[in-house]
């Protein structure tokens, strides 16, 4: 057992690679065969890292390292943070891969798509493990590679526009991150990833440079994370299939951004030299203004996928904005919605989904009544809008909760302001919906019904990931204090990353 | 150094022997590329372990023989032509039948690579304008196999060809009137910064660029490259530029008199800057695909160029390194782009780049190979190209030179979107061009490798790395 | 005094020549005041102390480059009226250059270093020849000897790519009295130039032009049928001066002592260039008679 | 000594129109003309250099001789080539 430990890390990347790379070889019709292959690669890697977990608990380091460039192996590191990305989006991996199954039931080219799918998953994982910044740089382009394809993967003009705008700003922070991570590979290597950060000893020295690097870290991270005047791809990328907008926006592409803005300012730079450069302010204003301006887009946007994703673009700037308030608690709230949103997010994304895919409903005027006919996916929604309002006891509640108190900490009242608007803006476009969905008498017959399955509302593919994580979101919310919550578990993360001197 | 002698001597004996055997072509030819892969490799061991070999030719004084070099950056060129050599053999040997490549492809190609094999060895200058004239020949030849409409293209490649030797021959007979000696090593350090000196190496380098096709000497490149059978093209962009700007670097690094390497520098760097920035736009603008990677070598090889004026500027070695970095990942990379564009013509019978519409769906492969070699030309993780350029990168910060790195910001940026103007289109799903016949599974294999191979660069970059540092030392 | 002033005349004659070839407005006089131009430029380096290299320019460089271009005008369009645009600015341009090149040559010094001429003079006893062009060429160079074969068989392979199928040579008529009377004469004048070339002036490329001049006279008069690409045995012909070549040097790599490329041990080495330079005049030989005459095509019928 | 000045200047003369009639030659065939020119200026260049020792009671420069001939060859194989495109050139344009 021991001697499979280091090899971990590059096995939980492999568990779902090789299914992948099996798959793009595969042909059109061999559906049972891709479908076990997907099935089996998510639960080996999920067994993986469940030893991992176990590992890491117990305080064990689980590392591998591959010779890479001067000064930078290739490093896989299980800790405590990395674990946390890990282990959400393996699950959600999970729900995602039984929910595409049964969206792309029927439509060509799904061998090419499960294929970038599985790509994709490797990426983020590999992303979380990342044990340097040279690692995580590799993989966060890799993700890019990775999700083009299922970006653009309908083949209509509106994707190949999407498409082609998505890597326009995702490459663009792909080089300036690379910028970035050679300007501090320059000044002192890349060594792994420490609580705490390694650059203190050169605050002094190369103060500007420095400030250059986090400006073009972060530049190069926010357009994954969608903050403020990078995040113009993502409204657009909604031309995705339900599964690849789902992925994006709870796990792989701006949970990416977030998790690298969060190692960034924890293990690289380190709060002590943030706070000693100056550039914590700027990143919490500029996170504030996206949490309302994504709030205040939302409540324009009349097509559901639309309003999520400029939802999505307000909720992953808490995260920021957690991190960049450098306190104890607020580190907490923004590790807890890191995973909270996600599933949230998730959650809300598969039920946009199965109302397209049921009964053709693409704008929000179209939902009246649909509470009657598709009433479970209808609970999962509301539970999902609920929890991203914040509404005890779902897990929105709780992030949102220790975000409110960690601006207490810092003594940045304002923020508090900040979060009470959002909130309320965020009702202000979920809220109307609920109502609609239970509230209200369908007028105009379904725009395009299908009949997916005999006794369900839709097949039962789609329907019960949705179910999954709506009751993920209600657990995580009641169970919040237990020992295997994620709020426990970014406790500990902060423990360990606050208590390094 | 008999392992460098048979890695002339044997692809020129097998292609002797094809021309009078022509049946005998295609195994001579994969036997030859073999043999030549395994003595490159052993030839790389032995300069890393014993450091760098030479021989004069006849066994005659250095000042009267020509001298023949394998240092650490020659073994890997060796290396890499001779592999480089092989794989496009094999593309060749599973179309050959169906793009009806002439019979002459075997010989032209064997003795493009003695050619090539002769000048990374060759110290003398004389010997290295007779090496750039046959390389010129054959490069020519291999464009004519195309047949009528590769005519004018080819010889208006062989005139400028011709032109450019000529200016190198009389930048030195200028050196030779001056210094009396051909020898490199024999005359470094004894220029003196005078005004014949100058004339000399303006001349030389003139004569250079316009072979490497370094913008703006660069308009016979796009013409003839892209009227070439794909494999010739593949061959072409990968090594052909590559042998003039090796002699470049060899002259400004060893002859130059110390006065001369800033305004040098200054030059090559505006150049670099042409090249990446203008012809990166040329190659987002053309119609034609293959014309499209032809302008994607002609910008490519502007880092080539930045590499060797920050050379020239700053004694940083981490420039040496970033140079023959760029040299060896656009050379994998581009032999995969032509190659698999090359498959895609053939097989969806289009020349022009919005006709690949769809191409990822009829064939994956091919498009696949491209998307990854583009991946390499951009400088994405973890390849060869990234490789390079974080070396780059790093001197870069080192030197402070913050215009450029800003220029390098850009220039990524536009060869990511020359690259991805086609590999989006290939997504597109309406009306996919139709195969002329059905794609065949081989050959985008063999396209696929090279790709292949530049992305493992990277995985190597701590022994490439150590090879190019020992050349420092 | 006297010979300055022949210089001087030359000089201008030569300029003259050239000037004209590239500006005058007719093709087909600037062909033949280019074959004028070649033939006083042997003229020229055989007062600059080269016979050599008079009797290669006048055999290579105006007889056969010319007669290269006559071809090629035959198959030029009939306007042959054409003017060399003469815009001033181009030509400002150019002659400025040019104006700083001369600058730059008259720099050169005029005692060169004697290091490496001295050093042929030294070797010159162990090289096998007595000329020291002959001993340059095959023995301190032979290399470079080896890869200029190398680029003529190139022409000829790439001369072969561009093959067109008309062949335009009809309006040759030497009678074959003439010819068969030529070519004995000829083929023991290029024994003569080749044995000679060990020791004076005269060598494997000089007698091979010549041996070509005849081989095309003959293949023109429609003699020699079988001198074709297609036939093994002439091809053979063409690369027997590179395979004896390469084939000599590894001989000589595997039996010599000290194991060097291209090292003829100094006993042998006259009968080995000997050898080489035969074969290599064989080789020019059939070389350029086929980059002259082509590939025989069954048009040539109506000739 | 003088006539080494005659012979540079030539050269360097042949060498200007030579690259003139390359860059503004009005026909391909002229410009093939043009670069054997200049070609001819070159190896003038070299021969005279080759001379220099003559003036001073030595024997001429054989490597020099040696390197022109090789050049003569190397340059007249070229032209062969490039004649050889032209006629197809040309023959299609005809056809």
């Amino acid at each position: 057992m021991t001697a499979l430990l280091p090899y971990l890390p590059i096995l939980i990347i492999l568990s779902s690679l090789l299914p992948g790379l099996i798959i793009f070889s595969l042909k059109e019709t061999q559906i049972k065969l891709r479908t076990w292959l997907n099935m089996l690669g998510v639960t080996v890697k999920l067994i993986f890292v469940w030893l991992m977990w176990r590992a890491v608990k117990a305080g064990q380091e689980v590392t591998f390292s591959l010779p890479f460039l001067p000064g930078a192996d290739l490093v896989l590191h299980g800790d405590a943070l990395s674990l946390l990305f890990v282990i959400l989006s393996s699950i959600l991996w999970l729900a995602t891969t039984i929910y595409a199954i049964g969206y792309l039931e029927g439509s060509p080219l799904r061998s090419r798509f499960f294929g970038y799918f599985s790509l994709c998953v490797s990426a983020t994982v590999g992303l979380a493990l990342s044990g340097n910044l040279v690692t995580f740089l590799l993989f966060y382009e890799l993700l890019t590679l990775a999700t083009f394809p299922l970006v653009v993967h309908r083949g209509t003009a509106q994707s190949l526009a999407a498409a082609k705008r998505y890597l326009g700003y995702t490459l663009g922070g792909g080089v300036l991150l690379m910028f970035g991570v050679a300007l501090l590979h320059m000044l002192t290597q890349s060594p792994d990833f420490t609580p705490g950060g390694y650059l203190l000893p050169l605050v002094a020295s190369d103060r500007a440079l420095l400030q250059l690097a986090f400006v073009l870290l972060i530049a190069g991270l926010g357009v994954k994370a969608a903050l403020l005047p990078l995040h113009g791809w993502l409204p657009q990328a909604m031309v995705a299939p339900a599964p690849v907008s789902a992925l994006l926006h709870a796990v792989a592409v701006v949970k990416a951004g977030a998790f690298g803005i969060i190692r960034v300012v924890y293990d690289v730079f380190g709060v002590q030299s943030i706070q000693q450069l100056n550039v914590a302010t700027p990143l919490m204003l500029l996170a504030a203004l996206t949490i309302l301006y994504g709030s205040w887009r939302a409540l324009a946007q009349q097509d559901i996928k639309k309003r999520l994703a400029y939802s999505t673009i307000s909720q992953v700037s808490y995260v920021t904005l957690g991190v960049a308030m450098l306190g104890p608690l607020a580190a907490v709230g923004a590790l807890v919605h890191l995973v909270h949103q996600g599933v949230m997010k998730i959650t809300l994304f598969f039920c946009a989904g199965n109302y397209a895919e049921t009964l053709g409903i693409h704008d929000i005027r179209e939902l009246n009544g649909v509470g009657k006919r598709m009433p479970l996916t209808s609970l999962a929604f509301t539970v999902g809008a609920l929890g991203m309002i914040g509404i005890p006891p779902t897990a929105g509640f709780i992030s949102k909760w220790y975000l409110g108190l960690g601006a207490a900490e810092v003594d940045q009242g304002w923020l508090i302001g900040v979060f009470v608007l959002s909130g309320l803006l965020n009702a202000a476009y979920f809220l109307p919906v609920v109502y609609r969905i239970w509230f209200t008498q369908q007028r105009l017959p379904w725009p395009h019904p299908q009949q997916l399955s005999k006794k369900l509302e839709t097949h039962w593919m789609l329907l019960s990931p949705p179910l999954f994580t709506m009751l993920l979101v209600l657990l995580m919310g009641l169970f919040a204090s237990t020992d295997i919550s994620p709020l426990s578990w970014s406790e500990l993360i902060v423990e360990r990353e606050f208590s390094y001197d | 150094m008999s392992l460098a002698l048979g890695l002339v001597i044997i692809p020129l004996l097998a292609a002797l022997l094809m021309l009078l055997w022509p049946r005998l072509a295609r195994g001579l030819q994969l036997a030859a590329a073999l043999l030549c892969t395994i003595l490159a490799t052993m030839l790389l061991q032995l300069v890393q372990q014993e450091g760098s070999q030479q021989l004069f030719i006849g066994g005659w004084n250095p000042l009267l023989a020509i001298r023949w070099q394998a240092d650490s950056v020659t073994a890997l060129l060796l290396l890499l032509s001779a592999v480089l050599h092989l794989l496009v053999s094999g593309y060749a040997l599973a179309v050959q039948q169906r793009d009806k490549l002439a019979a002459a492809f075997w010989p032209l190609s064997s003795l493009l690579l003695a050619s090539l094999q002769a000048l990374w060895l060759s110290r003398d200058l004389f010997n290295l304008y007779v090496c750039l004239e046959l390389l010129g020949m054959v490069a020519v030849a291999l464009v004519t196999l195309s047949g009528d409409k590769a005519m004018r293209p080819a010889l208006h490649y062989l005139l400028f060809s011709l032109f450019a030797s000529l200016c190198y021959l009389l930048g030195v007979a200028l050196l030779y009137g001056a210094y009396g000696a051909l020898d490199l090593p024999l005359l470094q350090g004894q220029l003196q910064a005078n005004s014949l000196t100058a004339a000399a190496l303006v001349l030389i380098t003139l004569g250079l660029m316009l072979k490497a096709a370094w913008w703006p000497l660069h308009l016979w490149l796009p013409a003839a490259h892209a009227a070439a059978p794909a494999p010739v093209s593949a061959l072409l962009s990968a090594l052909v530029v590559k042998g003039p700007l090796f002699i470049l670097v060899l002259v400004w690094t060893t002859l130059a008199p110390a006065a001369f390497l800033n305004v040098a520098a200054y030059a090559f760097l505006v150049c670099a800057l042409g090249a990446l920035l203008l012809a990166g736009v040329a190659a987002l603008r053309t119609p034609y695909s293959k014309t499209l990677v032809a302008y994607s070598t002609v910008a490519q090889l502007g880092y080539a160029m930045l590499a060797l004026a920050l050379m020239l500027s700053f004694n940083l070695p981490v420039f040496t390194a970033a140079l023959w970095l760029f040299v060896m990942a656009h050379a994998l990379a581009k032999a995969a782009c032509f190659l698999s564009i090359g498959e895609m013509q053939q097989t969806l019978g289009v020349k022009k780049v919005a006709q690949l519409k769809g191409a990822s769906q009829t064939m994956p492969l091919a498009m696949f190979a491209f998307a990854v070699a583009g991946g390499s030309l951009i400088g994405l993780p973890p390849s060869g190209g990234f490789l390079a350029k974080w070396v780059m990168l790093l001197g870069l910060w080192q030197a402070q030179q913050y215009f450029l790195l800003l220029v390098l910001l850009v220039a990524t940026l536009v060869s990511a979107a020359y690259i991805f103007r086609v590999v989006v289109l290939a997504f597109d799903r309406a009306e996919p061009t139709a195969p002329d016949f059905s794609p065949q599974l081989l050959p985008q294999w063999l396209a696929l490798l090279p790709a292949l191979a530049v992305w493992a660069m990277a995985f190597f970059s701590m022994p490439l790395l150590a090879i190019l540092q020992q050349e420092l030392s | 005094m006297g010979l300055l002033l022949f210089d001087l005349v030359l000089a201008t004659v030569v300029l003259l020549l050239a000037g004209t070839a590239i500006f005058s407005r007719n093709l087909t006089h600037a062909v033949m005041l280019f074959m004028a131009f070649g033939v006083m430029m042997a003229l020229a380096w055989a007062r600059l102390a080269a016979p050599d290299l008079a009797l290669a320019e006048a055999a290579i460089g105006a007889g056969l480059t010319g007669a290269l271009c006559f071809t090629a005008l035959v198959r030029q369009p009939a306007a042959l009226d054409s003017k060399v645009a003469t815009s001033l600015l181009p030509i400002c341009f150019v002659a400025l250059i040019t104006a700083a090149l001369l600058f730059s040559v008259w720099q050169i010094p005029v005692s060169p270093n004697p290091a490496l001429s001295h050093e042929v003079s030294v070797a010159l006893p162990q090289s096998g020849v007595a000329h020291p062009v002959t001993a340059v060429l095959l023995n301190f160079r032979s290399w470079d000897t080896l890869l200029e074969l190398l680029v003529l068989l190139l022409a000829l392979l790439g001369a072969q790519q561009a093959q067109s199928s008309l062949t335009l040579y009809a309006g040759w008529s030497l009678s074959l009295s003439w010819s068969r009377l030529l070519s004995p004469l000829i083929i023991l004048l290029t024994g003569y130039l080749l044995w000679r070339g060990a020791a004076a002036p005269g060598g494997a490329f000089q007698a091979g032009a010549l041996l070509a001049s005849g081989l095309v006279v003959l293949r023109l008069n429609q003699q020699l049928t079988w001198l074709s690409w297609q036939n093994p045995w002439v091809r053979l012909a063409a690369l027997s001066g590179l395979l004896v070549f390469v084939l000599t040097g590894l001989f000589s790599l595997l039996w010599s002592s000290s194991r060097l490329w291209l090292e003829w041990p100094t006993a042998y080495a006259g009968a080995v260039i000997l050898g080489i330079e035969s074969f290599a005049t064989l080789a020019i030989a059939v070389t350029l008679t086929l980059l002259v005459v082509g590939e025989p095509t069954e048009e040539r019928a109506d000739a | 000594m003088l006539s080494l000045y005659v012979y540079f200047t030539l050269a360097t003369l042949l060498i200007g129109f030579g690259a003139y009639g390359v860059w503004r030659g009005p026909e391909l065939l002229r410009r093939i003309l043009a670069l054997n020119i200049m070609g001819a200026g070159i190896f003038l260049l070299m021969v005279t250099l080759a001379y220099r020792p003559v003036l001073q009671g030595e024997p001429a420069d054989s490597v020099l001789h040696a390197l022109v001939l090789t050049g003569l060859v190397v340059a007249v194989s070229a032209t062969a080539f490039a004649l050889a495109l032209l006629g197809r050139i040309l023959q299609k344009g005809k056809a």
